[in-house]
């Protein structure tokens, strides 16, 4: 019986990994989200910028991670237009620029923003970090057309804007590399813009050594660095609702691992 | 001469990518050589695609059984790069139309079987067989605790242990201070042998380029 | 005269889009040849340099340098002597990143080492690459293993192979490779993402010995939890040097620890400055150690 | 939400359960899903380096170079330059002609070399230095007795942790063999810590999928109902 129990079928671990994401989501459980100080940080640096400030806003992720980047996005977006912040989105993932296009369609109808005077969408860009160091140099050289191709010096909303300068913050919403390490060693370390950014929960733990060292403002770590961001912001998103999926699948696991260690404390004193 | 070429024009490209770092004047060149990569890496493209016609043509021709997968392979791999490099890859092109039904899909898919994956390898390797392993399990079974609203609240009905904040104690102790201590260690004790690595690339003592010789 | 040639048209290669540029860029903003704020970088660039390059000369004067055992290095011959055993091949994956990555260059050395064994053993290496570039250096490294080996005949240029850039089309294939060869050991050694545990667990399921070695920190917790051996960090860099014993080789190991007996030292010694003088940080941070 | 948009929400279900299936084991629909998956990906992504780097990168500056030089009379040495890198990228595909494969020896130790040299001074700033730099703390805080304590445990960690990875120097002793089994204990936690934190994200991955299926899929079954009548 232990033996069957230790090496228990990976297959019956699936079975119930699927079964506790897939009951909340149909019957959501609402539990609360205790915000943590990375996450704060971000929402209070937003608090203090004057209005009508720029804020860029770099789309690294794609669609295979929009679930844990998008409502990141979407709640710092919200922020910045509740404060009437203006915001450039571009994307350094070639999937980036329909992502950002989505994240723009939502808020800019909530908030009553207009395309090319309150917010632009300046689309991809190859190159990683060459295109950071090019977007300190010139950002009319690096982007000179928005995501539909019509000449940036058209809108109001980039009207002045050279570098970085011209920012007083950057948010980097990435899902991997490039994205907000290469934002921090190159927009925040050579060019000195304060960085912000939302990362995906597995690279979180990379990014602390950043936030240890001050080199970013804040830091949203997957679905529950946006779900804290929503309880900020007064609501329930996606990452909320997920949240309790998550919540019970985590249970399962950690009821795993110690089911684990019982059957194998049983088998050594045997 | 088949020999010396490539040591040299190894060794040139890696000065003039470490002279372009210090020198203002010369970070130019620093963005060009890196277009350049980016360039050859797209003709090597060809490279790749023939590998993968060699090695699915070869299955198909002999009839190997299952060859009909490598006859879809090679059908995905056709349509989907004809339609970009002719069609264009804006949205609205059937281009974009196989990224969001065919290509985005599966790699979420494939990407979402870590929810499983990763459950199997908690099962199998968190248990407290040495002190290391023992280590491991603590950290991972605090922090999953602290993760999620629920843990919180189990954190909560604990004698003692509740008048200390679960959260504080996995975001800024393990997290902060023993996860940053361990990833600082590994990425210092890795660069030196990053450097130390390129300078033998440098030196031509290691050629990979050359075949490993 | 053909040399001669030759080395003119590299040298035209670098000269001439230097002309051009100087030319196009008149307007250039900066204009120094040398940014001084980078001067704490050269000079730890230089020290490391220099104790590197010193160990190397030194080891070729014939002392024999201790170096201690890295367990998963130790592990790879047993690896491919079990596959062989069992009549079962080999697989090696040098992780998801280009040429100009180190950590790729240093699991391609890798590579020849296991190519080497395999050629010996006369067992099955499979290395599908997610890089065109890395497939056609690993098939360099592979057919001059098994020349060295003396067995060129058996070397099979299409088990080194591409299969796509994409990083989970890349880990279907592989595990469709995994579930159907059942290679008997594998190795991981290069750069991971995130596909790091979905390979480490298939090839877990299909019973594989399983080696990894990355310096990716993000992925060291799955290897480490999912494979039998992981080299942690630098010790994938050390590897080269481990696996050969050449006197060079391992001079630069020696010279990697008088770099991180700089560091450690670096370290210690502002942390006392700093805690004795705690006006000194701000100095120190922003000057002595301005990155 | 036209028969277009229907159709490929279809197959975009279809694929994904195909992917799950290889949870319970391998079978023909994950293969047909499998080799579909290695076939477009590699396709969709040689094609949008083309759109993105060789058409605008070579094609792009080679129009403009040769556009200045024949109509304005202007020799852009800069665009034609680039000229070169297409050069390099012929001499890599030369390989599969053994006569003269060795010619792509070269553009690979173009780009090794390139990466070599690169990866010295970034690494040397972006983690030697910075990292350095963030361990630097006061380690005697009586004021603030956490974060003194937080700031020895971080240094103790970082130094134990760096000694673990000594090479030339057995691992015996009290103060080596110590240092380094403490360093060890800090790396297991860390990995650990990096472990649980990162489960979180695995799942959400999960929900993203049923999501799919709640609100994508589910609401066509609505639209294919009505139009043919059933409501």
């Amino acid at each position: 019986m232990l033996e069957k129990l230790a090496n228990l079928d990976r297959r019956i671990i699936f079975l119930f990994v699927g079964l506790a994401v897939l009951i909340p989501i149909i019957f959501p459980l609402g539990l609360p989200n205790a915000v943590s100080q990375p996450v704060q940080n971000i929402y209070d640096f937003v608090e203090t910028i004057p209005e009508g400030s720029l804020v860029f806003i770099s789309f690294d992720y794609g669609p295979s991670t929009k679930i844990e980047c998008e409502p990141m996005a979407l709640a710092v977006t919200k922020q910045l237009f509740r404060r009437n912040i203006k915001v450039v989105g571009w994307a350094l993932w070639p999937e980036g620029a329909s992502m950002a296009r989505n994240v723009f369609d939502v808020t800019g109808k909530e908030y009553n923003k207009k395309y090319g005077v309150d917010y632009i969408n300046l689309g991809y860009k190859a190159g990683g970090s060459i295109t950071i160091k090019e977007i300190g140099e010139d950002i009319r050289s690096t982007f000179p057309q928005d995501v539909d191709n019509i000449s940036i010096d058209k809108y109001s909303v980039m009207d002045g804007v050279k570098n970085y300068k011209n920012f007083k913050l950057g948010v980097s919403v990435s899902a991997g590399v490039p994205g907000l390490r290469e934002y921090i060693v190159v927009a925040n370390s050579i060019f000195g813009v304060p960085i912000a950014g939302g990362c995906t929960a597995v690279s979180a733990p990379e990014m602390y050594p950043y936030l240890n060292s001050k080199q970013m403002v804040g830091l949203m770590g997957g679905l529950k660095g946006a779900a804290e961001y929503e309880t900020l912001m007064n609501y329930v998103g996606d990452a909320s609702k997920g949240m309790d999926a998550q919540s019970i699948a985590h249970l399962l696991i950690v009821l795993f691992v110690i089911m684990s260690n019982i059957i194998f404390f049983m088998q050594k004193k045997k | 001469m088949k020999r010396e070429i490539p040591l040299f024009v190894c060794v040139v490209s890696a000065l003039a990518m470490i002279i372009a770092y210090y020198s203002p004047k010369l970070d130019w060149m620093d963005d060009m050589l890196q277009k350049w990569f980016l360039i050859i890496a797209v003709f090597a493209f060809i490279l790749g695609a023939i590998s993968i016609i060699l090695v699915n043509g070869n299955r198909i021709s002999k009839q190997v059984p299952g060859w009909g997968y490598n006859v879809v392979l090679l059908i995905g791999l056709f349509v989907t790069l004809g339609l970009g490099i002719f069609g264009g890859i804006d949205p609205k092109t059937p281009f974009f139309y196989i990224f969001t039904y065919i290509f985005t899909p599966l790699s979420a898919t494939m990407f979402s079987l870590l929810a499983f994956f990763i459950a199997s390898a908690a099962f199998r390797a968190f248990k407290a067989k040495t002190w290391e392993a023992t280590l491991l399990l603590i950290a991972a079974f605090i922090v999953m605790l602290g993760r999620v609203p629920l843990g919180e609240l189990m954190w909560s009905w604990l004698p003692v242990l509740k008048h200390y904040s679960l959260n504080n104690l996995v975001e800024n102790w393990i997290m902060g201070c023993f996860n940053t201590a361990g990833q600082r260690a590994i990425l210092l004790g890795a660069s030196v042998g990053l450097i130390s690595i390129s300078l033998k690339i440098l030196l031509g003592i290691e050629r990979p380029y050359m075949g490993g010789e | 005269m053909l040399n001669r040639l030759l080395v003119l048209i590299i040298f035209a290669f670098w000269a001439m889009p230097a002309w051009a540029q100087e030319a196009a860029e008149e307007t250039a903003k900066d204009v120094r040849w040398f940014n001084p704020d980078r001067l704490p970088n050269v000079i730890g660039v230089l020290l490391i340099g220099f104790f590197v390059f010193w160990y190397i000369i030194h080891a070729q004067s014939g002392k024999k340098l201790f170096i201690r055992r890295i367990a998963g290095l130790n592990a790879i011959d047993e690896a491919v002597g079990r596959a062989t055993e069992m009549g079962k091949s080999v697989m090696y994956i040098t992780g998801l990143a280009d040429v100009d990555d180190i950590q790729t260059l240093a699991s391609l050395s890798i590579l020849g080492h296991v190519a080497k064994k395999t050629a010996e053993y006369e067992s099955n290496l499979l290395v599908p690459c997610c890089r065109s570039v890395v497939m056609t250096t690993a098939q360099e490294v592979c057919k001059e293993a098994y020349l060295r080996a003396g067995r060129p005949e058996n070397f099979k240029r299409e088990n080194v192979r591409y299969l796509t850039d994409d990083q989970f089309g890349f880990v279907a294939g592989v595990d469709g490779i995994m579930v159907r060869e059942k290679p008997a050991a594998n190795f991981y050694m290069g750069t991971f993402y995130a596909e790091s545990l979905i390979l480490a667990e298939t090839g877990n399921a299909t019973g594989a010995i399983q080696i990894a070695g990355t310096a990716s920190s993000s992925q060291l917790p799955f290897f480490v939890a999912a494979c039998d051996y992981t080299l942690i960090g630098e010790e994938l860099y050390a590897a080269s040097a481990y696996l050969s014993g050449e006197p060079k080789q391992v001079g630069s190991l020696k010279g990697q620890d008088v770099g991180k007996a700089l560091i450690l030292a670096a370290i210690i010694i502002s942390t006392i400055i700093i805690t004795f003088f705690p006006q000194t940080h701000e100095f120190i941070k922003n000057t002595i150690f301005k990155s | 939400m036209g028969i277009g948009y229907i159709i490929g929400i279809w197959l975009a279900g279809f694929l994904t359960i195909a992917i799950f299936t290889f949870l319970y084991k391998d079978n023909p629909v994950y293969k047909f899903a499998e080799h579909l998956y290695v076939g477009v990906s590699a396709g969709y992504i040689m094609a949008i380096d083309y759109n993105n780097i060789l058409k605008p990168n070579l094609f792009g500056n080679i129009a403009i170079a040769y556009d200045s030089t024949v109509n304005k009379g202007v020799f852009d040495l800069a665009a034609w330059s680039y000229l070169f890198a297409g050069v390099l990228g012929v001499m890599l595909i030369l390989r599969v002609i053994p006569k003269v494969s060795w010619v792509s020896r070269w553009p690979l130790a173009f780009m090794v070399g390139l990466g070599a040299g690169l990866n010295i001074p970034v690494t040397m700033d972006a983690t030697i230095l910075a990292q350095l730099n963030s361990t630097l703390c006061s380690v005697w805080l009586p004021n603030d007795p956490g974060t003194m304590v937080f700031n020895i445990l971080l240094l103790i960690g970082v130094c134990t942790g760096l000694i673990y990875f000594y090479f030339s120097i057995e691992h015996k002793g009290i103060f080596i063999g110590g240092a380094s089994r403490v360093g060890i204990a800090v790396l297991m936690i860390s990995f650990g810590a990096a472990f649980g934190y990162t489960v979180m994200a695995r799942i959400s991955l999960l929900v993203g999928r049923f999501l799919f299926f709640r609100d994508e899929w589910w609401p066509t079954l609505d639209i294919i109902m009505k139009s043919i009548g059933i409501s």
